[in-house]
């Protein structure tokens, strides 16, 4: 289950679901908030989600890689909301065998996610003002 | 016909509001939104965008029907 | 630095180290004891270490690391003694502004000290007998 | 000269003891743990080893000194 929510994402609790006693290895990767993008200060960010749409296209992503992989568990969190530097954003986790599957599987989810999943991100600078991420308006008519 | 639009992030911000329902004739999202972007002056271009109906993605220029919930998708950000 | 220590990692202090305000991305790997390896039920595990040898091979793979990608901190133990199933035996965490890089020297990271540094795992299988893992006798004659 | 010999894992155990201090004239890591495999019956052969002297990796035909520290490093398993 890939979930959405506005809470701090509970990193101990994602971890144990992937415990298994056959399991070897486990990947995970964390987003945090960072004071700087493209050379601008930033204070803040905003996250916002088209939650139905994106559980449901971050559940299959994590179901694509437990078949192109051989893992044994794979999660996923992504927060929403306003969120302070150094916040998790968002939270992916993979257990396998051997640990070449649980890197590239986790490597995977969060390449996906990032792609694909309709989440957006609105930065706040320090200067005062702010941009959705990607959003950039483009020269070529549409 | 009736579509429920829904707006998120730089689109929500520029339309002003999250949901409305319009009345249309138009038979594709791609058409819609051509027509929103005029209205509203949105300033990303259709070639931008992704298109879900009904909370599935589909492609822009598949047929709507009455009582369709369209959302025009921004560049994704997530992560 | 890296560690060789005979108590549990404390995975959430060795992540503490690699926050900065500059991290937009952290990439983890946990070596947990498994119970099974290549089709024998394993009961637990011990991991020796040459422990000199081992911590300055294994900062120097940490350094090689940090000279190679563009990171901004990194961090391995590697735990020693008698561990059972599901312990966890080998942290490495990395932080980046960017994810790429956290995930390769992660991988990196993980790889070389699994390669170069002199630890070694003594299996304790559930049918009594035990095995240096990799020591098997070969036939060539030395 | 004198030469400590220090033991881990397989080697420890086949040997019996974790270190030892010994009387040579060999001159090489590799001359040393051909005449050891011999006398103690070690299982693993020359060339699946590393060789440490004074706790820095080296070349298994480093001509050893005395008072030197010699680690003959089985093949490793960390992770």
């Amino acid at each position: 289950m890939f979930c959405i929510q506005p809470s701090p994402i509970q990193i101990e609790k994602l971890r144990a679901q992937c415990l298994a006693d056959r399991a070897g290895a486990y990947t995970s990767f964390e987003g945090w908030v960072r004071d700087l993008n493209e050379g601008q200060k930033v204070n803040s960010l905003e996250y916002e989600a088209y939650q139905v749409l994106a559980e449901k296209e971050g559940t299959s992503i994590l179901a694509e890689a437990r078949e192109r992989w051989d893992i044994l568990s794979a999660v996923a969190e992504h927060r929403v909301g306003h969120l302070a530097i150094g916040d998790c954003a968002i939270y992916v986790g993979v257990s396998s065998q051997h640990r070449a599957a649980a890197f590239e599987a986790c490597r995977y989810i969060v390449d996906s996610v990032k792609d694909r999943v309709p989440i957006w991100k609105k930065e706040h600078y320090t200067s005062g003002s702010t941009e959705w991420i990607n959003c950039h308006k483009t020269i070529e008519s549409g | 016909m009736q579509l429920t639009l829904k707006y998120f992030a730089i689109l929500r911000e520029q339309r002003g509001l999250s949901e409305e329902v319009i009345e249309t004739e138009l038979a594709t999202a791609a058409e819609v939104y051509r027509e929103l972007k005029d209205t509203h002056g949105f300033s990303l271009n259709s070639n931008q965008l992704r298109i879900a109906v009904n909370d599935q993605f589909v492609a822009s220029d598949t047929i709507l029907k009455s009582g369709d919930t369209l959302v025009f998708i921004p560049p994704v950000a997530g992560g």
